[in-house]
């Protein structure tokens, strides 16, 4: 059974579900649960769920030494920029402390961010930074594209003994959606067949699944199947999925929300290079925002990112078809 | 064209009855703007993207402020920015189209609300992320400093932003180094929806927020931020201060915000619009916000220049106009302007 | 095992002779570690690699502090991190190994010198990135207080940490929320190689850099951390504070080390060396220098507890012999023990 | 005409005559300048050379707002992973504000940082976190590999009206090397050959190009010819000069001292499994650092980091060639 929730409830209801189920869980961070009738505040008490001064490196590290001393915090960011104020919080103190103690502490954390608000909120607030966290040893990143996976995410991450950045999208926080009902957890590291195809296999992430799967059904009207994969967590990788794909379709275009050269396509391009290049009957083909920051207006806006377009002209190109005339 | 050549604040002159006249044509100008900012979510929806923060309420404390600089000082802000540039003489018509987005705007839309630039009257933008234009301030006012013209920075910031660890590490160097800089934080009782007393240490013991210059050896000062003429006498020995190479100041400017933080956030689809003030939103303390808005620093400054016979009431309702007529006129321009070139945006990544 | 179970302070009991004669032989003890440390680098040259940090001078404060506290209770320092662990009741043999990168290390090796962690005596670590423990500690206490069994946690820092904004964000959430923890800066007067005056603008002002605690309406105190006792009773009212939910407190320690800030930093090929501190060679200052090693604590209190009659001189040599012994054997070990495997960190990349 | 020098005396050569040359260069930073017979402090006095406090955010952001008020600041940051502490000061603020102003403000500074100090300085202090920056849009980032590169490219920077990160590797720092007399800049986006050869090409930078460059010498007594690539800025990228190398040799492997998924490595696979598809014969190969923070202790260090031995098995690999017994 399950039930129809926006992604930003299952979110929540995942936090909320695992403070039920285990009281070392804590949930802080800035604006929320400032006033007595605030839900969470009035389930789980201030002991468990505070609010923080604007003090990112301070909350992040806060967790970080919750986490050594046994709890299990969940620090609420709101925009994945903020975590670059308290950057060495996130990718240089609790990801190494379990390597450097030799197992000795473990810090179990989950740092939540929204990323890629482009609508309008212009330069400092709208990047899709993702990629810069996924090759920290020690550190988990999860960036789930629907309500299930956002609940399923987050219930493992919560689990999880590692310090994990979990990414949701904030284009999607009200898109609605089936969530199966009781007890759900997702692995990390399993990637997500969000459909099934035999001409091409696309990779995409978050919000960008959706323009992959918009594309995808745009062409099959055409004829043309495509799969479309969501990594679900960048870090882990489920590499072996995409390798599998790739493998039965012989051709790759990718789909990424960040620029070229920070995105998690040139990393999932590079590794199909390396391990399933006999696989390819043509070049691999990304599709990233332009090297540019994002406008406050929206044609500016518009233009440097990846759309359904854009995915459709490079499936066209990678199996060779004849574009089809706008 | 040089960095703050045409800052118009007339700083060097004292506060007669021109300047006080002055000082309060540019509070209303500002007020106007806002208000036309924000009905813009409902006269014209979709007109305004994103997040916007509006002034309104710390316009006295804004204007006391500007009115002490002169040429060649410079300001930087938040991404609460409306205000400064229209009273350091930025064109109203260009402010609006950038906050509508528009290929006349200031920034070309590519700024946005919270992005405004306008270097050349000494304006040098507003930074979206909390605390992270401190320093930018501190390393301008080092510019100023080997410059030894006497020229000033003035930094503006809230009171939730003196929690960010940048706002710490600069204030230490800013005093270390005997900066001329003023850092006035606009205390408006609130981030976002937090109470100081909720995320301040000072605030949680009662004390003033000024509190904190203590930490830097620093000099420390709580002003009246909805009384221009207060401000303006505390900016005064502020900037003195700073002139004369004895450093700076931490200037705490006690505001009310008169809109909340700012416009509804969420993805497109959902009508964006300003809710009500978080005093009432989320802790239900009407009473709060009403005696505010009985305080409002915008008429309470009108009537005294009236009663003090500065400013005529006719004159004042001249001025007043006039100032409804500029912004009449600055969205109509805005409104009429077009979009910026969809490819317009790739010829500034690099400079 | 839970976190902090096996603290060895014995911070319960009163401060009598036996107590005072630990507190030496714990100075003692460390002492002896760090000089052996150090000879390390010209008697066995290329055995210890990467940077070193020497707890030389600090030893009265170190100890001061940990004798304060109990089972249960835990610490968090910066890389220069030999001393707490040993006072804490941590294995020499193991730390010796660890600062020798051998299998049998505290951390197998995979740590070092700079992140020492021994949680079952409430050694949480080192951190190398200057300040970033600090809100490390604020966590473990924010632990503390909803355990609410009475533990407090204590975080070493420098003066020159005190600098980073971490330092600021930390100290007002524990001040606001009223955290279990004692800040305890040891005030050296130098970061590497810049003296307080050039850096902090307290010191630069001739003001104590407690002062820094009126910031976050804490309690903020300065004491001679050359003097265990004095630091001793400073730690016990700290905690007592801490412990009855009172809030924080920033104990200023004021301290000098004996050593340059660490050992050489060059790539390898070049022998590292633990070059003249840095107030002769930097700033040619051998006076404060001198000065300062007239003051050297250890021999201080050595001699106190000998004139006070608490300590006989032939028992203190003697447990000054035991722990040269001690110390002979923990190099012994760390330097007859083996490597750790090639492939032994990969286990440890994720819990 | 030259001079021999070490490796970072050429990075304060080209400090200095640009200090030299233009009043508005500005140099400072921690533990730097504090004693009146600093060299720098005596010729560029107290206005243009300071020391800071430990204060990261305040050191680039004030580098940021002196730039913007018209200087040209050069911010000795030591070593990389401080720049973490001030992440958003380094790729969400100065790099932004000429796109965001529409070119009414620039940025021009530098922000000097070494990284790769693998020799003991164990997990938080030998990061290679170049990658997390190379897809910053508005931000350049130079890696030098040699003392000329060195002058030559900080020449550039400083010059530059854009925020650049010039990262030098701590393992070259005493490396000699010839650096041509007089004024020296060395173009950004221009990969250099630093050896030619026609079997193979690899892509290394910093240290690694030197690893490279002795498994070109090795694998050359046998009769391999391997072509060294070195971009030197890895942002911008010279993706054509890579390109044109392997249209010629068909073979690619890449070196570098990132983690996989955090390396320059995977982004040019990347390019060139888009854009040089064609042109490959065999898989490419990435050798990276294995995913682990880096140990204190020595010959874990080394397990992790890629080697001669291994950058050698890779080009076999790569040619099918058989392995040499060691
Ligand atoms: C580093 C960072 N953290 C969080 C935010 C989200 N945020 C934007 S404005 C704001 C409130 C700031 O309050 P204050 O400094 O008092 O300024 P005010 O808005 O009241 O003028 C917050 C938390 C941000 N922009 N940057
Ligand atoms: C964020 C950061 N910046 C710079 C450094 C380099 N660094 C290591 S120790 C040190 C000096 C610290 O001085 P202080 O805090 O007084 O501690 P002390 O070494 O004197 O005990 C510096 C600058 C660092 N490790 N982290
Ligand atoms: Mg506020
Ligand atoms: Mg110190």
């Amino acid at each position: 059974m399950s039930h129809v929730i926006p992604y930003v409830a299952a979110i929540h209801e995942a936090i909320r579900e695992e403070m039920d189920r285990d009281e070392r869980v804590l949930y802080f961070g800035q604006n929320m649960a400032t006033s007595p009738d605030d839900p969470f505040l009035q389930a789980f008490g201030p002991d468990r769920v505070r609010v923080t001064p604007i003090s990112e490196t301070a909350e992040i590290g806060m967790a970080t030494g919750a986490a050594m001393a046994g709890y299990r915090p969940v620090v609420e960011l709101y925009m994945a920029e903020f975590t670059l104020v308290a950057a060495d919080q996130v990718v240089n103190e609790g990801s190494r402390f379990h390597f450097m103690s030799r197992g000795a502490v473990s810090v179990p954390m989950v740092m939540v961010a929204g990323y890629g608000f482009t609508c309008g909120w212009a330069g400092q607030h709208t990047g899709s930074l993702y990629g810069m966290f996924m090759g920290v040893p020690g550190l988990k990143v999860a960036m789930p594209s629907t309500p299930a996976d956002a609940k399923g995410l987050m219930t493992t991450a919560i689990r999880d003994d590692n310090p994990v950045l979990y990414f949701h999208h904030y284009l999607l926080l009200l898109t609605e959606g089936e969530v199966p009902d009781g007890e759900h957890a997702v692995p990390f590291g399993v990637a997500d067949v969000k459909r099934e195809g035999s001409d091409l296999t696309i990779v995409a992430t978050g919000h960008t699944v959706h323009t992959a799967l918009a594309a995808a059904e745009t062409l099959a009207r055409r004829g043309v199947s495509v799969e479309v994969i969501d990594p679900r967590t960048i870090a882990p990788l489920d590499v072996d999925t995409i390798l599998a794909s790739v493998a039965r379709t012989g051709h790759l275009v990718l789909v990424d929300q960040a620029t070229r050269h920070a995105s998690v396509a040139a990393v999932v391009a590079a590794e199909v290079a390396e391990l399933g290049f006999s696989s390819l009957e043509a070049p691999i083909s990304m599709v990233t925002a332009l090297d540019s920051s994002i406008a406050y207006s929206q044609p500016v806006e518009d233009y440097v990112l990846p759309d359904e377009h854009k995915v459709v002209t490079a499936v066209e190109k990678t199996l060779g078809l004849a574009p089809v005339p706008a | 064209m040089v960095v703050g050549e045409t800052v118009d604040g007339g700083g060097r002159d004292a506060l007669g009855p021109e300047r006080l006249v002055w000082m309060y044509t540019q509070m209303y100008r500002i007020r106007q703007f806002e208000e036309r900012v924000k009905s813009t979510f409902t006269e014209h929806p979709g007109t305004i993207r994103g997040h916007t923060h509006l002034a309104d309420g710390a316009e006295a404390s804004i204007v006391g402020c500007i009115a002490t600089l002169a040429p060649g000082d410079q300001v930087l802000s938040s991404y609460r920015c409306h205000g400064y540039p229209i009273a350091l003489g930025s064109d109203t018509k260009l402010m609006m189209a950038e906050i509508y987005g528009k290929a006349t705007g200031l920034c070309g839309g590519l700024g946005g609300s919270m992005h405004l630039y306008d270097p050349a009257r000494g304006f040098l933008g507003g930074s979206g992320i909390v605390g992270q234009h401190l320093p930018h301030a501190a390393g301008a006012a080092w510019a100023a400093q080997i410059r030894r013209r006497g020229e000033v920075v003035v930094c503006f910031f809230g009171d939730g932003a003196s929690k960010q660890g940048a706002f710490h590490e600069s204030l230490n160097i800013a005093s270390l180094w005997k900066l001329p800089v003023v850092y006035v934080m606009e205390n408006n009782r609130y981030n976002a929806s937090t109470r100081s007393d909720q995320e301040d240490a000072n605030a949680a013991a009662g004390e003033p927020l000024s509190t904190k210059a203590t930490a830097y050896s620093m000099e420390g000062t709580t002003v009246d931020g909805g009384d221009p003429v207060a401000v303006h006498a505390t900016m005064v020995e502020a900037l003195a201060r700073a002139r004369a190479g004895e450093g700076p100041t931490l200037v705490e400017s006690l505001v009310y915000r008169l809109s909340a933080h700012g416009n509804l956030i969420a993805p497109p689809g959902v009508p964006l619009h300003y809710p009500e003030h978080e005093a009432i939103a989320i802790f239900g303390n009407r009473a709060e916000y009403e005696s505010a808005l009985r305080g409002d620093p915008v008429p309470r400054f009108r009537h005294r220049l009236v009663t003090d016979g500065v400013l005529g009431a006719s004159d004042a309702d001249a001025l007043e106009a006039a100032a409804r007529e500029e912004i009449d006129e600055s969205q109509r321009f805005a409104l009429d302007s077009r979009l910026p070139e969809p490819d317009s945006g790739l010829a500034y990544v690099y400079a």
